[in-house]
């Protein structure tokens, strides 16, 4: 299984969490944080899961989201 | 005596009904007043605010460009308003939300924990209740607390008036914070 | 170690006015890709409707021109008249191609202008606040059905695709939608599509996109996403409706 | 306790609608005037009255027609590109006089524009957007008070002259909410001899607008069409004043714009400038006769417009035929300043 | 010895304005008989279209209301819907119901208003002299396709009936014609099923009639009527669409 | 030989549009301009230009809109009722500044009215029908001749101020034919560096009317606009006097009425009775200076209209503020009448 | 077989000879006369043989002919 | 000089061609014409008109309402116009066509057997030639034949020139009347 990281662009996001549920893998979760618009962003918090499978970048409405894949 | 007043926060956050409760109140106590909400292609679903005028005369005009009062709900409704308010005007913001520190030395800057106000008294979204009180005790002749409270219960729906009872523990707690 | 997903050409990097979770973010990501994979970015001329994709052509590298309420496919049958040889899109949603622009939508693509109508399906007017969109679904409570669409007095939804179908000219009538990554994925190969058989000169083409307005649906993403699937497609079934000029049979 | 109610112009019309007996709303969506239909939506199937949106601006002024025709008070309401749709059915029903309300709350312009409030509009209101010699009586009100009162004047007036009436409001007046005293429900509607509903009994009845043989018999309508406008003009006209008494320099504004011009008096006449206003509420009938003899003797004419200038041409033709007419206004949903009006005044004293 | 034959009542006495061999004429007529028989007459109200019959109310006893090009079945709308009690009927040509009044058409079909639309299908736009319709035959010459209508450049003739078959509410959809007696006949049946359903309060009906232009087609009334059965009705099939709300298959 | 022909108006507005370069026609058949789709339809084809007959008057404009975003020259037609439709349309190409050429064959109104000729709609098409400050160049046309001359001068000053040009004619003028030369073909067509036609090689352009943010954008662009509309103003103004000189009467009229006033001075002079006419053809802008200066020192002003009273407005802002005006004027589609116009005349003097 | 006769009203006749066509038994055909607007119209030159089917005045457009029937 | 003309006839008989023929002809002689069909919602397909204006200087009205000379080939048009025809004007009427009598005695009227001698030259439409020649012999001061001959040429479309040799024949057959 192919592997890779999802990397988030904080400002662009609008804290939809669409991508939370387009994650095959569970992986991403909303971030306490928030970004300087107010707003909370996702966070991979088990990138080793990861399989660059680019569904949450795929789901993102905001661009917000782009896939790194390990070769 | 003309008060200028934006309201700003999220979308949920009540700011118009806010701006409402105070407009009614201070309409009962003999002003003249004016609310409008700004409206329109916005970010859509993002920020939302009102301007509120509070007067002895007849309003000119009901959109507020340079408060003299603005109470903010969330960062970027600080970020927006804070460089409009007027010099030697106040600003009223919650801190529950606002992790950013207002920047301006030429008015009142004032933070009070709104959101945690109204989850204490057991509401998750009564934040606007809390700053309304305090605002009536910091500016009493805008309305007293007493008006506030009968505007309420004249500004919600039936549906919602089961909330009065909270409601009106948050404001008097925001009263109680001057 | 490479990037396999970024955001593409065609699209402007910036931030749009969408709400949180607003399905035409998809799409326009989804038609930015296509543009760039065709090498059609600089051939194209975008129309926008009157609608909360009305800045559409500030999120799209392409030449754009806004059209009033409804209109989209006649102003992009009058661009395509003088530029034949370019690709020109009406992207619209179902306020300004359902309602108000009925008789341009059904004109258009009786004509078989050769150009590509992107219909975003949102089963509400977005950009006026929420009221009830000829999409609206049975019950629905929107600004202005504020008891529930009320079908025996209002009508049913309308399904754009089957009207469409009952024409001769059009070339390409499919319904998609973004509320899943599978459905996403299914969107942009029609939209490709659609945009190869304008290139090719072989007519009209009308791709319908099953969209999320959480907004107005007073929901949070999510759940704007799984009321499409659970709600919206059923009544909107996902199918090619006609290929090539052929009508697909169930 | 006082009577006052706090709310939106936009909602205040729509109640003031249902009290002046409208049982029937037929309308599109656009800001900045959607809380009409919202509220029509609510409120109607309440009272056993129809609310229908339409599938467009156009149908909806059709429907008017049809419910009009057919004896309903009935209203649409929309916004300027909404309204620019809407002149072919007004001609229309002005054609086949048919009385309803139609709400402009005005926003900026031209083309999609913006949806600030604006009085780029007039023209279309009061010269007539559609085709032909007809007219509409159209209301500039100032506040939410005026918006709900004349709501009711508007009703009373089109069946009165079988008329369309319009209010010519903007997106500021319909947003914002103000204290106001509802209006009282109108008890008793007029009789309408005219209406179409079936020829049980009676001979047969046509409304239309087309006049085609003789040749003159179109002009022979248009004659008597005339006769109703002079009559109107001649008793309808509506105006206030505001410390117009003793001014030296009289600013003519309507409706958004005129709350402006109040504040500039205020400030002017602290300073001592005899400043004061004259504010027609019937945009047409314009008081032409009632500002000519205002305007007598002052020094300077000041017409104040949310728009390049279109209602100050009615100024030109009235006061201007004495005095000097200056204008100042702004368009694209801007407000007129304060400051700028005390300025301009305070350059001709 | 007895009359078996002879103008109904509810038909104005008078000399029509219509050209010699029009099939507006044989439709008011039917539709005349129809309102004697149902004894409608005087429970009637006719909206009249603008097209060459647009002084249908000069003929027929009822109530009647003009409305503007294209707008008729939103006319009718708003008179039903205060006149709820009422018979509305509303009477139009091709150029317009399905040109400039296509919006009005589909919607008032699609909320199922309970009128009675009457399509009078021409191929042609009479009043204005002769220009090319939404119905206008392939390479049908006309005064604004002189060359003949081309298909691939304006599209195929709209079929009405078809496009409005799509749609939920309907209660009524037949195609009629014009052309002969027996035709006639049927034509005469369809209206009256229409304004009976109507009456009982069922809902939509629509009603579409092939006539002849002789005037605007350049030809004599006979080789209309021929034009018609051998032109038009092979396009625009002679059937049953739909009765009481069902579907009809072939 | 004398290069004089005979066409029909509607026919004349064809073949000169034709000569001015235009290559797209769009529009909805309506009595009285019927001749000039079917004109185009026969000719663009020849040219490898394109026809369209669009599904409504509104589809019509729209895609004028396109077409001339795309660069073309483009134009479109229509009489009373189906410009009322354009008003939106016409206000957004206003607000894009995209320039067309819209032709007007005014017929008797209001609503359907009739189809003989009019000036009814001399106020839409003057103060603009649609939404927002926007302006729009109309020539009025006095014969056949002009009708062709000014459809060349509609799209020259069209493109030069990117604004839309409108002739506005009659139903009499336009079915009428009279002997005409036919005007030059225009060779050189301006350039367009504004026009959509993908983004190759350049950063992408957009066409549009909104302005939304920053709040001031739509009125600086509408500040725009007016120095364009300004500039034109200035500029562009066009009329025509008839024993004007010597005069003690000044007749004003345009198009259809002007050709009744000529022939009710010629009457007048022969008993004596000095005469004459001021012809504005700009009808906007509209010749104020010119009018205001001639018609200094009459006994009075007499405005003819086929209206009850449109532009007249224009002749009380101008000569008004001198000179005594009157007014007549017949409505419904009806020519004034010569032994009236005479009979007003000789009242004065 | 049925008996009867058609009764054309001359002035409301058009000429358009619709009603020729209809006619089973081809006993209509146009006059040499006119109306008062210069129109020909249908006369009957065989009335014995008119079965009174009403099919000439069905397709009659201007109601311009009433059928007697003979009993 | 201004002679006011109207020509009627019903649909088929090239009404409006002769009257254009007759504004090429007399515009050719240095005339100004005017030429305007009567359009509109009159009995569809029923009977045609145009207004002819035949002058020494530019043209007021080119809507005759009260003609000087009215041609008129068929009944209907002659029981409509005939009534207008100003006192001491003329009347030309087609008695091919029109069994009916003029009744007005203070006018001059003058029957033309148009479709006769049409038929007779071998074209079974071209009635309006022959009153056409007819009416300049009558008013040369109109236009003359030979202008009329040429302007036939210049109005006819290019595939109707074949006819033009017997549309001659027949307009000086009808000049010849006189
Ligand atoms: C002529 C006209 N009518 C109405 C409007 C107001 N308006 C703007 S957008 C819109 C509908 C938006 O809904 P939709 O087309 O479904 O697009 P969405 O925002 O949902 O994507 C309306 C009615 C307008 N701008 N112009
Ligand atoms: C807004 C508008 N546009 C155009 C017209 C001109 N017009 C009158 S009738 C008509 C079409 C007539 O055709 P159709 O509807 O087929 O009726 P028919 O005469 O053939 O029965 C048109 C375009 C008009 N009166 N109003
Ligand atoms: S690429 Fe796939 S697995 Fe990795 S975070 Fe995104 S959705 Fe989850
Ligand atoms: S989908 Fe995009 S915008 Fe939404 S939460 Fe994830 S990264 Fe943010
Ligand atoms: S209102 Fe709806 S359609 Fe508009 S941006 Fe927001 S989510 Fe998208
Ligand atoms: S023009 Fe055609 S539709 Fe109109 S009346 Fe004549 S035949 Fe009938
Ligand atoms: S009734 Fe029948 S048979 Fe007799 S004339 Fe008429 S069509 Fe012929
Ligand atoms: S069908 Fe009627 S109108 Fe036609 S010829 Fe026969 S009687 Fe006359
Ligand atoms: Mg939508
Ligand atoms: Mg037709």
């Amino acid at each position: 299984m192919a592997k890779g990281k999802p990397v988030i662009n904080i400002e662009k996001c609008k804290g939809c969490e669409l991508c939370i549920g387009a994650c095959p893998k569970k992986i991403l979760k909303m971030s306490d944080e928030t970004n300087s618009q107010g707003v909370h962003y996702p966070v991979c918090f088990d990138e080793d899961s990861c399989i660059a499978c680019t569904f949450c970048a795929t789901m993102c409405p905001d661009a917000a989201i782009e896939i790194i894949k390990y070769n | 005596m003309t008060n200028e007043i934006i309201f700003a926060g999220f979308g949920g956050q009540g700011v118009l009904l806010a701006g409402k409760i105070l407009c009614i109140a201070a309409m009962r106590e003999g002003k003249y007043v004016s609310h409008i909400p700004s409206y329109g292609a916005e970010m859509r679903g993002g920020t939302a605010n009102c301007s509120v005028v509070i007067s002895d005369e007849d309003i000119a005009s009901p959109v507020v460009e340079r408060p003299d009062i603005c109470i903010v709900l969330n960062t970027p409704s600080l970020l927006k308003f804070e460089p409009k308010i007027k010099k030697d005007g106040i600003l009223i913001y919650n801190t529950s939300l606002i992790n950013v520190k207002p920047k301006r030395d030429d008015i009142n800057i004032m933070g009070i924990d709104a959101n945690s106000i109204s989850e204490k008294n057991g509401s998750s979204r009564a934040a606007n209740m809390a700053v309304l009180g305090f605002l009536s005790a910091l500016k009493p002749e805008l309305s007293s607390v007493e008006s506030l409270i009968v505007a309420l219960d004249e500004a919600v729906s039936e549906r919602n008036k089961k909330f009065n009872p909270i409601n009106i523990a948050i404001m008097k707690e925001g009263f109680s914070l001057k | 170690m490479c990037k396999i997903y970024s955001y593409p050409e065609s699209l402007v990097d910036t931030k749009t006015h969408y709400c949180a979770g607003c399905g035409h973010g998809i799409v326009h990501k989804l038609l930015a890709e296509c543009l760039d994979e065709l090498e059609l970015r600089e051939d194209t001329i975008l129309v926008a409707p009157v609608g909360c994709s009305v800045l559409a052509y500030n999120y799209l590298k392409v030449d754009g021109l806004e059209a009033a309420h409804g209109r989209a496919p006649a102003v992009a049958t009058g661009i395509k008249r003088v530029n034949k040889d370019k690709i020109v899109i009406s992207y619209q949603g179902d306020g300004d191609l359902l309602a108000i622009g009925t008789g341009e939508t059904i004109h258009a693509a009786n004509r078989g202008e050769n150009i590509t109508v992107i219909f975003i399906n949102n089963a509400i007017y977005g950009m006026t606040g929420g009221q009830m969109a000829p999409t609206t679904m049975e019950n629905q409570v929107t600004k202005t059905s504020p008891y529930g669409r009320d079908v025996s007095d209002v009508g049913y939804p309308i399904r754009a695709c089957e009207l469409i179908n009952t024409l001769e000219n059009p070339v390409y009538i499919e319904r998609c939608s973004v509320h899943d990554v599978k459905n996403i994925n299914r969107t942009k190969k029609a939209l490709k599509k659609a945009l190869q058989y304008q290139k090719d000169g072989k007519g009209y083409s009308f791709v319908e996109v099953l969209s999320m307005c959480p907004t107005n649906w007073g929901v949070k993403p999510q759940a704007g996403a799984d009321w499409v699937r659970d709600v919206m497609v059923p009544y909107y079934p996902l199918k090619l409706f006609r290929d090539n000029k052929e009508k697909i049979n169930d | 306790m006082d009577k006052k109610i706090l709310m939106k112009g936009n909602e205040a019309i729509g109640e003031a609608a249902i009290l002046a007996g409208c049982t029937h709303y037929f309308g599109y969506p656009i800001t900045p005037q959607n809380e009409i239909p919202a509220y029509m939506s609510k409120r109607l199937p309440q009272i056993g009255g129809c609310f229908l949106q339409a599938e467009s601006e156009i149908a909806a002024i059709s429907m008017v027609m049809g419910a009009s025709a057919s004896g309903a008070r009935v209203m649409t309401s929309s916004s300027s590109p909404g309204i620019a749709l809407k002149q072919e059915g007004i001609s229309y029903m002005s054609g086949a006089q048919l009385p309803a309300v139609v709400v402009n709350m005005q926003r900026g312009g031209p083309g999609l524009g913006n949806i600030a409030g604006s009085q780029g509009d007039y023209f279309q209101a009061t010269r007539g957007g559609g085709n032909g010699d007809y007219r509409t009586i159209v209301f500039g009100p100032g506040n939410v008070q005026e918006l709900a009162d004349y709501t009711i004047k508007a009703f009373e007036l089109a069946d009165k002259y079988r008329m369309v009436s319009m209010i010519l409001g903007d997106g500021f007046l319909g947003q914002m909410a103000e204290g106001f005293v509802l209006p009282d429900k109108v008890e008793r509607l007029p009789e309408k001899p005219w209406a179409l509903n079936g020829a049980k009994g009676r001979a047969p009845r046509t409304i239309a607008s087309l006049k085609l043989k003789p040749d003159e018999l179109l002009e022979q309508h248009n004659l008597d069409l005339k006769k109703v406008y002079d009559e109107v003009s001649e008793k309808e006209t509506i105006f206030d004043t505001y410390m117009a008494d003793d001014a030296e320099v009289l600013i003519v504004a309507y409706g958004t714009s005129s709350r402006v011009c109040r504040k500039a008096i205020r400030v002017l006449r602290e300073s001592g400038i005899k400043a004061g206003m004259f504010r027609p509420i019937t945009l047409w009938p314009y008081p032409y006769k009632d500002l000519t003899d205002i305007s007598k003797g002052m020094k300077k004419v000041l017409a104040v417009e949310m728009s390049h200038g279109q209602m100050v041409e009615d100024v030109y033709m009235s006061a201007g035929r004495f005095v000097d007419v200056d204008f100042y206004g702004r368009a694209g949903g801007m407000l007129p300043k304060v400051e700028t009006i005390i300025e301009k005044v305070k350059s001709y004293v």
